[in-house]
């Protein structure tokens, strides 16, 4: 466990709960099969005058040794699935409404983040864009609306337990509340070409004093972008 | 149909499903043609193709009179394919 | 006279009259010789697949430091070595190994039939399959190299050639796959067949060994699961020469399309190479034991239902892909479900054990240490398959470590395992016991060596396919577990020396075998080793279940399926 | 070829193995379509949903002739019929039998030749319009699945003919009336298959 990195997600620890619970249960069993396996392979090896049962578990009576642990199996499994689904919807299924909206561009080999800026929409002059590095404010659910230019990619944030696959010709959104300031990896996961594992930006969570520093200072210039990046944060 | 061509044996049967076969296609085509809504023609358009196909496999085919085994071979693969693209119809054709 | 009757007839006949060398060994129709020349294509394959395993390793152990007999690599190379490992050991080594070798060589063999119900057919099989595996091989050299988008060939990325530097790689990987899967259609055709139409009288459905049930299942999985991704390569390959765009979005294609007919055979293909797997070790168990096998027609039906599910799980492959989210619920209900007949077959497998007399000779060993090792790939595979923690695992080495965790189990240790018992029946020598030991336990050891850090390494987060691991930040730390990970797989593929030695000097010193060395039930002990070219002079009669050892009152512990007599009741029946 | 004594083992174990009675290239030719039908059917499942995708592809479909394909139907369907009384005959195998089937089997032949011409005539007019596979998805997913079936016709002619050939020799004449079942079924679901590719790509 103390190997996931630190979680600063609202939603992580439903996630690392989720995964807790499957790691107790599966242990369990990993290590009573196991141990009986060993156990038996010891128990019963080759000895001089012990001769070998004659059971074939044919009748109910035998079966029942493996039909009902394969009964626990079914019930600890359907208790996984509920608890994956109640993760899983508050993840993917529902999203809060947002107090900030990025719309990010993936693009071999890099992540560019536009921001619609003061008034709040998006093919305005006062958009704001950063390449490589997304800045959003503390405790705020922010909403990613995300589209690739080219090939399959990943949008990937181990401290946020978030991960969203990026496929060109859709507009994918995601949603995350990071609960602590600082700076954090954003990986592209998906394999999309030579540059892949170039494929990093950093997600920049401030303090809301920080932000609204951040914001006055770069929110009112009127920056100039790449066109494609234009075109990206412009098109849709 | 199968009663109609039930006395019917050997090459008789054969052109009898044949008759069906190609009485289907007009009708078809004249679905085809006539000016009614889409939808309901192309109902009728591909009901009337899987009633030639079922006419073909069960007869040309034999499929009617073959043991279980190879009408399950048939049938699997239909049913996994219909329920293939039903799961992917959310993703390819209604997405947003 | 029956057409059987005369085709046994012709075959006693063809056994009669001495072969032609080329006839015999180079365009044979015995199944017996083409298992063999499956066993030769896979394992050479399997050294290819080996050495770019070597060099990815060495790669994320030591980052653009030079690797010993290659050199430094590109990031291209990179992707190039990741995609033709797992091309190469999943369709090129794991099928041919425990489909082409096994399913081949045991089918007639343990349902008394002289030989495949088409035995030309076989051959086209595997000419076929030796062709698609040149084009493979081929495809390193021709320029820009060979494919280099992932086995799994995601579209866009595998379908435009501007994209990837293997121009010609690529279109070369998508006709080598489509050779691959013709190649195994036709061999799941025959297996299937005979297994059903080719049995020896008195040999019920419910006398069939569980290697040929099993065998016979991953075939009709595969002729069920394949078709889709048959259209697939189709139209990906077209995608590249006239720019179609099934999978482009500037042409109003989809590539989750690609993705879904992807694993709508990808999944149900790691069930076609892992029941084999499994079937070997079922062989195995019990004639070690000297027990019957726990619960035999459970494990015939827990084959059906692992079959049946495996067709409807395919989605978990994508909960992140950007497909519908609330697909995800149900493939996970399904997903999850399939560790049931995998539980029973596991269960059965340990109550086999229970109350045996087990001797720990060296196939033995090898089909436990499957049994073993699999647990593990078993049970990390609940991880992936619910949705909320593949967000986090997947694409992550957890998602490399928990495959290969069930992948090399079935694969290798089965395989060795296989190998090492049928070997006598093949050659008419046993390999060496000691060496053959030695080999287990290296191998064993290395192999959790290689991929117990990388679980660890994929909990941290670690994206599998990156040139540099540490180029990242967040697992620059954790560097050690990688080289760790390395030395193990040097080590790993070092230890099969002793095995391919073993091998060859076995098939010339090896003490010879008689016809049952091991003791063992099935048909194909009461031949002689090896089998002569109809393999059983006259059909035999069957009158036994293939489990029966250690029967009360039977003066010996193991009794041939030929001799009479059933105690099995009511598992001799045919009901 | 049926596995040894099959009604005997049939009766000892039971229905499960009735199967045994089954001759073994039926079986094989049915698990051979049983794959067949997957890969056209995943095919036309995908042409179905990205069809849907595209809100029809009415414009594009308007292009292709039905009539023509409406003549194709019909050659394929009578060479399907020819082919089932080649097979009935050698069923039946009354005298005259050899000379009814190859008379039958040509037939076949010329009318899957026929198709094919009809075919390539179709595919020529629609090039000269400049649609090509590379002109857009319907056009891919045309001639992707027309190309595939036409291969498949292809592949049932020559099957055809090397029986039709066979049967010329008296000696083969067992041989091929065993055989010329299995090239039936083939053909026929070659048949079943342009049976919904016709409403499919020229009637909707």
């Amino acid at each position: 466990m103390h190997w996931l990195p630190s979680d600063v997600s609202t939603f992580g620890p439903s996630v690392d709960h989720v995964f807790r619970l499957i790691l107790y249960i599966v242990g369990v069993w990993f290590i009573a099969a196991e141990g009986a396996i060993i156990l038996f392979a010891f128990r019963f090896r080759r000895r001089p005058g012990h001769a070998a049962v004659h059971v074939a578990g044919e009748n109910m009576r035998q079966l029942a040794w493996i039909l009902v642990p394969a009964l626990v199996v079914v019930f600890l499994d359907f208790g996984i699935d509920i608890a994956a689904g109640h993760a899983w919807e508050e993840i993917k299924l529902e999203s809060p409404k947002p107090a900030l909206n990025v719309s990010v561009t993936a693009e071999r080999f890099a992540w560019i983040f536009d921001y619609p800026g003061p008034d709040g929409k998006y093919g305005t002059p006062d958009d704001y864009w950063s390449m490589a590095k997304l800045y959003v404010p503390v405790n705020q659910v922010v909403r990613v609306d995300m589209r690739s230019m080219d090939v399959i990619h990943s949008f990937a944030v181990p401290n946020l337990r978030l991960r969203q696959d990026v496929v060109p010709g859709r507009t994918i959104s995601a949603w995350f509340e990071a609960t602590k300031p600082g700076t954090y990896e954003i990986e592209c996961t998906e394999l999309c070409g030579s540059e892949h594992y170039r494929m990093q930006a950093s997600l920049v969570v401030l303090s809301d004093s920080e932000y609204a520093r951040w914001q006055h200072e770069h929110w009112s210039s009127i920056a100039s972008k790449p066109s494609s990046s234009a075109s990206a944060g412009v098109k849709q | 149909m199968q009663e109609k061509s039930a006395h019917l044996v050997g090459a008789a049967l054969d052109i009898r499903i044949w008759e069906w076969l190609v009485g289907l296609l007009i009708i078809g085509l004249m679905v085809f043609v006539m000016p009614i809504p889409k939808v309901v023609a192309i109902g009728l358009v591909f009901a009337a193709a899987v009633v030639k196909a079922v006419l073909v496999v069960r007869k040309y085919m034999h499929l009617a009179a073959e043991h279980w085994l190879l009408c399950v071979l048939a049938i699997t693969p239909v049913v996994l394919i219909a329920g293939m693209a039903i799961a992917l119809s959310p993703d390819i054709a209604f997405r947003q | 006279m029956s057409q059987a009757a005369a085709q046994r007839k012709a075959l006693q006949v063809a056994h009669l009259e001495e072969l032609s060398f080329i006839r015999k060994y180079i365009f044979s129709t015995d199944h017996k010789t083409i298992a063999k020349q499956y066993l030769g294509i896979s394992l050479f394959m399997a050294i290819v697949g080996g050495f770019t395993a070597y060099a990815i390793r060495w790669q994320l152990a030591w980052p653009s430091a030079r690797i010993p007999g290659v050199g430094t690599i590109t990031p291209d190379a990179y992707n190039t070595l990741v995609t033709m490992h797992g091309t190469i050991m999943v369709f090129f080594v794991a099928m041919p190994f425990l489909l082409g070798v096994f399913g081949n060589f045991c089918i007639p063999l343990m349902i008394g039939a002289g030989d495949m119900a088409f035995p030309r057919l076989n051959m086209l099989s595997v000419w076929t399959f030796l062709v698609g595996s040149l084009i493979l091989l081929a495809s390193f050299f021709v320029p820009g190299g060979a494919a280099a988008a992932g086995w799994t060939g995601y579209a866009p990325l595998s379908a435009r050639p501007d994209l990837t530097p293997a121009v010609l790689g690529q279109d070369m990987w998508i006709v080598a796959l489509a050779l691959e899967f013709s190649s195994f259609l036709m061999g799941g055709v025959n297996f299937i067949t005979t297994a059903l139409n080719m049995r020896a009288p008195g040999m019920g459905l419910w006398r069939v060994p569980l290697l040929v049930w099993y065998e016979a299942t991953a075939s009709v999985l595969f002729l069920l699961s394949v078709g889709p991704l048959i259209g697939g390569a189709v139209m990906l390959l077209l995608d590249r020469l006239v720019g179609a765009g099934f999978f482009l979005p500037a042409k109003g294609g989809d590539p989750l399309l690609w993705e879904h007919l992807f694993w709508f055979f990808g999944h149900p293909e790691v069930y076609v190479v892992a029941l084999p797997g499994f079937g070997i070790m079922l062989e195995i168990l019990p004639v070690f034991s000297r027990k019957p096998i726990f619960a035999y027609r459970a494990l015939v039906y827990c084959a059906l239902t692992a079959t049946g599910l495996s067709l409807i799980v395919w989605a978990h492959h994508m909960f992140i892909s950007g497909m519908d989210p609330r697909l995800a619920t149900p493939f996970t209900v399904t997903t999850i479900l399939i560790s049931v007949p995998f539980a029973v077959i596991v269960f059965a497998m340990i109550a086999t054990l229970w109350g045996g007399s087990i001797r720990f000779d060296t196939p033995m060993l090898f089909a436990l240490g499957g049994l073993t090792s699999f647990l593990l790939g078993g049970v990390t595979g609940i991880f992936l398959g619910s949705a909320a923690t593949d967000i986090y695992l997947h694409g992550t080495y957890f998602v490399v470590a928990h495959f290969h965790y069930t992948l090399f189990p079935v694969t290798f240790f089965a395989g060795f395992a296989g190998l090492y018992y049928w070997y006598p029946k093949m050659f008419g020598r046993l390999m060496n016991e000691t060496w053959g030991k030695v080999h287990f336990w290296l191998t064993m050891l290395a192999f959790q060596g290689v991929f117990m850090p990388l679980f660890f390494s994929g909990i941290a987060g670690t994206p599998r396919r990156v040139f540099a691991p540490n180029e990242y930040p967040l697992f620059k730390a954790i560097q050690p577990l990688q080289v760790h990970a390395t030395i193990a797989t040097v080590t790993l593929l070092l230890v099969q020396i002793p095995f391919v030695v073993n091998f060859f000097w076995s098939l010339r010193r090896g003490k010879r075998a008689e016809a049952n060395p091991w003791l063992a039930n099935t048909l194909e002990w009461c031949v002689p080793s090896p089998p002569p070219h109809a393999n059983f002079a006259h059909t035999p009669r069957v009158r036994r279940w293939p489990y029966e050892y250690s029967v009360p009152g039977a003066r010996l512990d193991w009794s041939p399926q030929t001799e009479s007599g059933d105690t099995m009741l009511p598992a001799a029946g045919g009901q | 070829m049926e596995a040894a004594p099959s009604i005997e083992t049939v009766v000892q174990f039971g229905d499960g193995d009735s199967i045994r009675e089954v001759p073994a290239p039926r079986l094989a030719v049915w698990l051979f379509l049983t794959s067949e039908i997957m890969v056209f059917g995943g095919l036309i499942s995908c042409f179905i949903l990205l069809r849907i995708a595209h809100g029809g592809w009415d414009a594009e479909a308007a292009h292709v002739h039905w009539r023509i394909g409406a003549f194709n139907t019909l050659v394929l369907l009578t060479s399907s019929l020819t082919m089932a009384l080649a097979c009935t005959s050698a069923k039946e195998g009354k005298e005259g039998m050899a000379r009814r089937l190859r008379t039958y089997l040509g037939f076949t032949i010329l009318l899957g030749l026929t198709f094919l011409g009809v075919k390539a005539c179709e595919y020529s007019l629609e090039f000269a319009k400049g649609l090509t596979p590379g002109a857009g998805l319907f056009w891919a997913f045309y001639y992707t699945l027309t190309g595939l079936h036409s291969l498949h016709v292809l592949a049932g002619i020559i099957l055809n003919s090397t029986l039709w050939i066979a049967a010329a020799r008296a000696d083969l004449v067992p041989v091929v009336q065993r055989r010329i079942e299995y090239a039936g079924l083939y053909w026929h679901f070659v048949d079943v298959v342009w049976i919904f590719l016709f409403p499919l790509v020229y009637l909707t």
